[in-house]
């Protein structure tokens, strides 16, 4: 498939507020991003197979009352999650960036373990430790993962990116806890973990928000619904990355959005 | 019309911030003897029509949207009104 | 008195034509108007002369028009002397919502800042978070998309002993969590990033706390929308929130002065509600962008009745207006307060019938409401409907012509010149280190990190600079608006009660000072502001006298500058049981960046490197933080030389310019000790440095003195001759080199002054108000 | 020890976003009788001594840190545990 062909379709309802940056993310990188509000789904105005990927973007869906995520989960299992997984079980790509991530775990595409959709979450991201929103920089350190997508970054590599987030800390239930984290872990499910500059799992604030094994993002078994709390559209250009000023010439952001585009060129 | 109240709170074992956080202002206001400070929500819903299936209907809410049960548990009420 | 219209309705006639003088204050205290005797004398004798009396409805919008929050009229007089004549080629549009002002050739930056604080003395959550959403919807409803907020807040100390708190006054712990939650919550649910700011910490904050929030937004200059329609049989569009009765009368609150343990009426207060605002900048955008609206205000104080009447006003038409079409929360509503409720997160377009079935069909797909109320018309005059009864007919224009005051002022020159002198000590780093933790200087991470700052990834310089995980304060942000070019604008928001409680001129002319040099730091050039004055109770001379000096001080500045004031608000009344805050401006300041690819920051970068102190340090200790920790008294507040300030600034820029500035930041509470101590925090460096050339004065005050026009630099040795050589007709100061061994040394000649880590510096600086690195 | 359980809610008349986005979602997901939706919150703060204080210091608590009596309204029990 062509990258001037690549329908990526940007999900929106009320509250959604980082569509704009990923859109002209996935417009730089030269394919066919478009905003789809929930609405337009459920009203039949537009149609999920049309696409080869949804992109669910950051923001306060719904004004993340409730639990962050739930509402704009909750919308998505009213009308749409049927299509949804078969658009996965096609091996279509579905992202979520932070209150897409909350999106996709209350809906229970992730982490999906043993399953490719499970019908009550089996995982949460529950309130930061510090009770509070933090945004700030933050180191994540490439894990070796299933993700096709992320192969444009090493394994063991060390990125920084900003997160922007109150409710981000990934925990399981206590009984489920250690069967489960061995479980991602033997499936090469986690895909991003919080360290510091030097690489060492630390904790607050280099984890900002004390998830369990500093995990910053994760994939399913399969590798195509992945999400993560960080922001990669903000970390997309070089003069987003708050080294600019100090000459260093990241672009974190922009590897990872890469990535997806041409996995989906040599796949489709 | 019926009133249900749901409390949905943190499952032991399951660390809640904000909760500390409280008590931790209020060790600072002198209050020295607060031990434990625990935070819940009361969801208040007003709905129409009769209780009998009002229970139900409860539990299903929880479950599509107010619930997440791998941090929460809850208590329904049905209240006529 | 008072007699029912219509059995069916409850709208009431006012018999004012046949009432006595002493009646005439008991109806505008019953019915919350909040006029004096002139005005409502002034009111009978135009019943008298129309030759019928009004309806409650029509007192009601009067009231409303009247009031101090909707006319100025304490300020009007003093606004038009000093503030709003400056002109300026880049200002496009000004007296409107928002400010319009020229960006590059195809489009304009729109901003505007406001003051919230009334609403948020009695609910810092929600007064705080509405303040956001009403300056947003200023913004929005010039067309623009709003891409940047500000917000200057100011409270009583954090540790005030709770036992001395008036009665009924929250602790300002309390408040200042409930403010910050507030705009944090609400700016960060409609995704626009909170770039800049103020905290401050003042005693004679207590009982009235200040909220300012500012907002800015881009837009196609031929895109911009005016708050008002000229034209006939156009359809009135009301859109976003319904109506209820919260907020009513909050405009004639905000013109009155607080009683402790007085009942607020909860009507004034609000919550707001991002989950309409957030679509609804949507959807306003996408109409817009389709050209499918003709005119476009915001529903703020005095509600669909300002509204209504403002835009027919400055359009020279009139309005028939269908109150019963309103979409309400309460069923059972009058007329009145449908008329002027204040509820929040609504919008008025006017939309011609062509272009109407399109607008609803964006709004549909938003699940937001959009009714049409009603229609301009011909005649300038407001005709209410509610269902088939007329309850309102009235000229536009009597409505809108509140009355002007040129309230009596006394100017209260500075007690003459008076010093107290803080006895040396060996060496200051016990000072130094109290003040690291000055709630004033301390770090603002614990809010700044609160707001995400960097929502729609155009943030490019952070509030806080510097390395990952050990960040400093940066001077102002800069966002790149657009997504192909590199132009930037740059935020930052100044004040000083400390200095303008001493002196209101020479304080005001140092809060612009201070924008001017903060603008600079980060290689923007000053372009426009915003000014926010809040004061006491205008019928207290004193305090009239203090607003005229901040005003002089203000304009004496800004027109020496050529940088204008483009849009602002005045907000008085600030006084609670007769203790009035003190005389608070407050400035949003916007910078151009041309390029910001050239931003300069304030953390120091390389072991080495030089470090020059731009312009003298003179002894003028009056308002500074150094004497004010000590508890000592000076009335000798720092002067400005707006010639230097013109120059200084404009070859700093120049310098920048041809990159020969590695870092920059300006030198303001604290000093120059304070000034080098964030340096080394955020690029995680030491240094050493003498002071003793920097002026000819005590070696505290070298390291304290808060003088004008100064900056601390970064130049590479490989530089250093071009920047001295283009410095050649100012005063600089070579005081000594960044050091990567992590100690930090101040000499004054051969005395050593401070001796600490970096290390050290960081873990006082960020202390408050609570932990926050490790 | 002594259980307090304080609710903290809004008064009547305030406008509470979040029981608003929780009606529209649950009607959306088919919970069409959901006629109105109030969310409060519940503290239950563990205190060392003995209950005759109790009610007061958590009556100061409300004051000093949990309420605001200008929008909120509030309810306090006492519990022995
Ligand atoms: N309430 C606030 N909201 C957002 N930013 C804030 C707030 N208070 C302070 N800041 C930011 O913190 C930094 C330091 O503030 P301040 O100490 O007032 O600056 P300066 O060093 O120019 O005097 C600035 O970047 C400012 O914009
Ligand atoms: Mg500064």
């Amino acid at each position: 498939m062509k990258k001037d062909e690549i329908r990526i379709a940007i999900l929106r309802i009320e509250g959604t507020n980082c569509e704009e940056e990923s859109y002209n993310a996935f417009k730089i990188l030269g394919t066919k991003p478009e905003y789809v509000h929930v609405n337009e789904l459920s009203r039949g105005l537009k149609k999920l197979n049309d696409y080869q990927m949804i992109f669910i973007p950051g923001g306060f869906s719904g004004g993340d009352y409730v639990r962050a995520g739930a509402i704009f989960a909750s919308r998505m299992k009213g009308t749409i999650s049927m299509d949804l997984k078969k658009f996965i079980d096609d091996g279509k790509l579905v992202i979520g960036v932070c209150n897409g991530f909350q999106v996709l775990i209350e809906l229970g595409f992730l982490p999906g373990i043993n399953t490719d959709w499970s019908e009550k979450p089996q995982a949460a991201l529950a309130p930061n430790i510090s009770n509070r929103f933090e945004c700030r920089w933050i180191y994540v350190k490439k894990e070796k993962n299933s993700c096709e997508f992320l192969k444009n970054i090493d394994d063991g590599k060390i990125i920084a990116l900003p997160i922007a987030h109150a409710e981000g800390r990934f925990i399981f239930s206590k009984e489920n806890e250690k069967k489960y984290l061995e479980h991602m872990i033997d499936n090469n499910q986690i895909a991003l973990r919080y360290v510091d500059p030097n690489g060492n799992y630390e904790e607050y604030p280099w984890n900002p928000n004390g998830s369990l094994y500093n995990i910053a993002g994760i994939c399913n078994e399969n590798g195509n619904v992945f999400g993560l709390m960080p922001h990669p559209e903000r970390a997309f250009s070089r003069y987003q990355h708050p080294g600019f000023y100090r000459n260093l010439y990241e672009e974190p952001g922009k590897k990872i959005f890469k990535g997806m585009v041409d996995y989906i060129v040599k796949k489709f | 019309m019926v009133k249900v109240k749901i409390i949905v709170s943190y499952k032991e074992g399951v660390e809640d911030p904000e909760g500390l956080a409280i008590k931790k202002s209020l060790n600072l206001l002198n209050f020295n003897n607060v031990k434990n400070v625990t935070v819940s929500k009361l969801y208040e819903i007003n709905i129409e029509g009769d209780s009998s299936s009002v229970k139900k209907e409860a539990e299903e809410m929880c479950d599509k949207l107010l619930v997440n049960p791998v941090i929460h548990k809850y208590k329904i009420e049905v209240e006529k009104i | 008195m008072i007699e029912k219209i219509d059995e069916r309705y409850n709208v009431y006639r006012i018999k004012i034509r046949s009432m006595e003088e002493q009646d005439l204050l008991r109806i505008s205290d019953q019915l919350s108007l909040a006029l004096n005797f002139e005005e409502m004398l002034r009111l009978r004798a135009y019943f008298r002369n129309l030759g019928r009396d009004p309806t409650d409805v029509e007192l009601q919008a009067i009231g409303q028009a009247w009031s101090e929050h909707c006319c100025y009229k304490s300020s009007k007089f003093v606004l038009r002397k000093y503030i709003t004549g400056i002109r300026a080629k880049q200002v496009i549009l000004t007296g409107e919502d928002a400010a319009v002002v020229e960006f590059d050739k195809d489009h304009a930056y729109v901003f505007k800042m406001e003051s919230h604080n009334h609403p948020s003395a009695v609910e810092p959550y929600g007064g705080a978070a509405t303040g956001v959403g009403g300056i947003i919807r200023d913004v929005l409803c010039m067309g623009a998309k709003p891409i940047g907020l500000v917000d200057s807040i100011f409270f009583g100390n954090l540790n005030y002993p709770y036992d001395s708190l008036p009665k009924g006054v929250k602790h300002p712990n309390y408040i200042f969590n409930g403010v910050v939650s507030g705009i944090r919550d609400y700016g960060n649910r409609v995704g626009i990033p909170n770039v800049a700011g103020i905290t401050y910490f003042d005693d004679r904050f207590i009982t009235n706390v200040l909220v300012n929030a500012g907002c800015i937004g881009i837009a196609k200059k031929s895109n911009i929308i005016r708050s008002m329609v000229d034209r006939v049989g156009y359809n009135l569009v009301l859109v976003g929130g319904k109506t209820g009765r919260d907020g009513i009368h909050g405009v004639t609150f905000a013109s009155k002065v607080f009683k402790t343990g007085e009942n607020v009426e909860k009507t004034a207060v609000q919550l707001g509600n991002p989950i309409i605002k957030e679509p609804l900048i949507h959807a306003v955008l996408e109409a817009v962008d389709k050209k499918l609206i003709y005119g476009m205000k915001d529903l703020g104080g005095g509600g669909l009745s300002s509204v209504v009447g403002e835009m027919c006003l400055a359009g020279g038409v009139g309005a028939e207006v269908h109150l019963e079409k309103v979409p309400l929360k309460e069923k059972d509503m009058s007329p009145w307060e449908i008329w002027i409720s204040e509820s929040q997160e609504r919008m008025m377009l006017a939309v011609s019938d062509e272009n109407l079935n399109q607008l609803m069909e964006i709004f549909s797909l938003w699940d937001l409401e959009a009714t049409v109320i009603g229609r301009t018309i011909k005649d300038e005059k407001l005709i209410l409907y509610f269902h088939d009864l007329v309850v309102m007919d009235l000229d536009t224009h009597f409505i809108t012509s509140g009355p002007v005051y040129c309230r009596p002022y006394v100017i209260k020159y500075p007690a003459q010149i008076k010093e107290d002198m803080i006895p040396p000590e060996p060496n200051y780093n016990r000072v130094f280190l109290n003040l690291l933790e000055n709630p004033n200087i301390a770090s603002k991470a614990y809010v700044i990190r609160q707001y995400d700052h960097e929502v729609k990834g155009n943030t490019v310089l952070k509030p806080l600079v510097g390395i990952i995980g050990k960040e400093t304060h940066g001077d102002a942000s800069v966002l790149k608006p657009l997504i192909d070019s590199y132009r930037g604008i740059a935020l930052t928001s100044t004040s000083n009660p400390k200095l303008t409680s001493i002196d209101p001129y020479w304080g005001a002319m140092s809060i612009v000072d201070e924008a001017v040099r903060n603008l600079v730091s980060v290689n923007a050039s000053p372009n426009s502001f915003a000014d926010n004055l809040n004061f006491g109770n205008p019928e207290n001379p004193k305090v009239m006298g203090d607003l005229y000096e901040v005003a002089r001080g203000l304009s004496d500045a800004a027109k020496y500058l050529k940088i204008p004031y483009v849009s602002g608000n005045v907000s008085l009344y600030n006084e609670t049981n007769g203790e009035s805050i003190p005389p608070t401006p407050t400035l949003m300041g916007v910078g151009i960046v041309k390029d910001i690819r050239k931003t300069v920051s304030s953390d120091f970068k390389d072991h080495n490197d030089i470090i020059y102190v731009i312009n003298e340090t003179y002894q003028e200790m009056g308002g500074s933080i150094y004497y004010d920790l000590m508890n000592y008294r000076s009335t000798i507040v720092p002067k400005v030389d707006l010639e230097k300030l013109n120059k200084s600034y404009k070859t700093l820029l120049k310098a920048m310019d041809k990159r020969l500035i590695k870092s920059c930041h300006d030198i303001s509470e604290g000093g120059i000790a304070i000034s080098l101590a964030e340096m080394s925090i955020g690029g995680d460096l030491g240094l050493e440095v003498n002071v003793s050339e920097i002026g000819n004065i005590r070696s505290d005050f070298k390291l304290f003195s808060e003088s004008n026009t100064r900056w601390v630099i970064e130049v590479s040795e490989k530089n250093e001759r071009d920047f001295v050589k283009m410095f050649s007709n100012l005063n600089i100061y070579k005081i000594g080199k960044i050091k990567d061994n992590g100690e930090f040394k101040i000499y004054d000649g051969k005395r050593l002054l401070i001796n600490q880590t970096v290390n050290n510096l960081r873990r006082h600086w960020t202390m408050f108000p609570v932990e926050e690195s490790k």
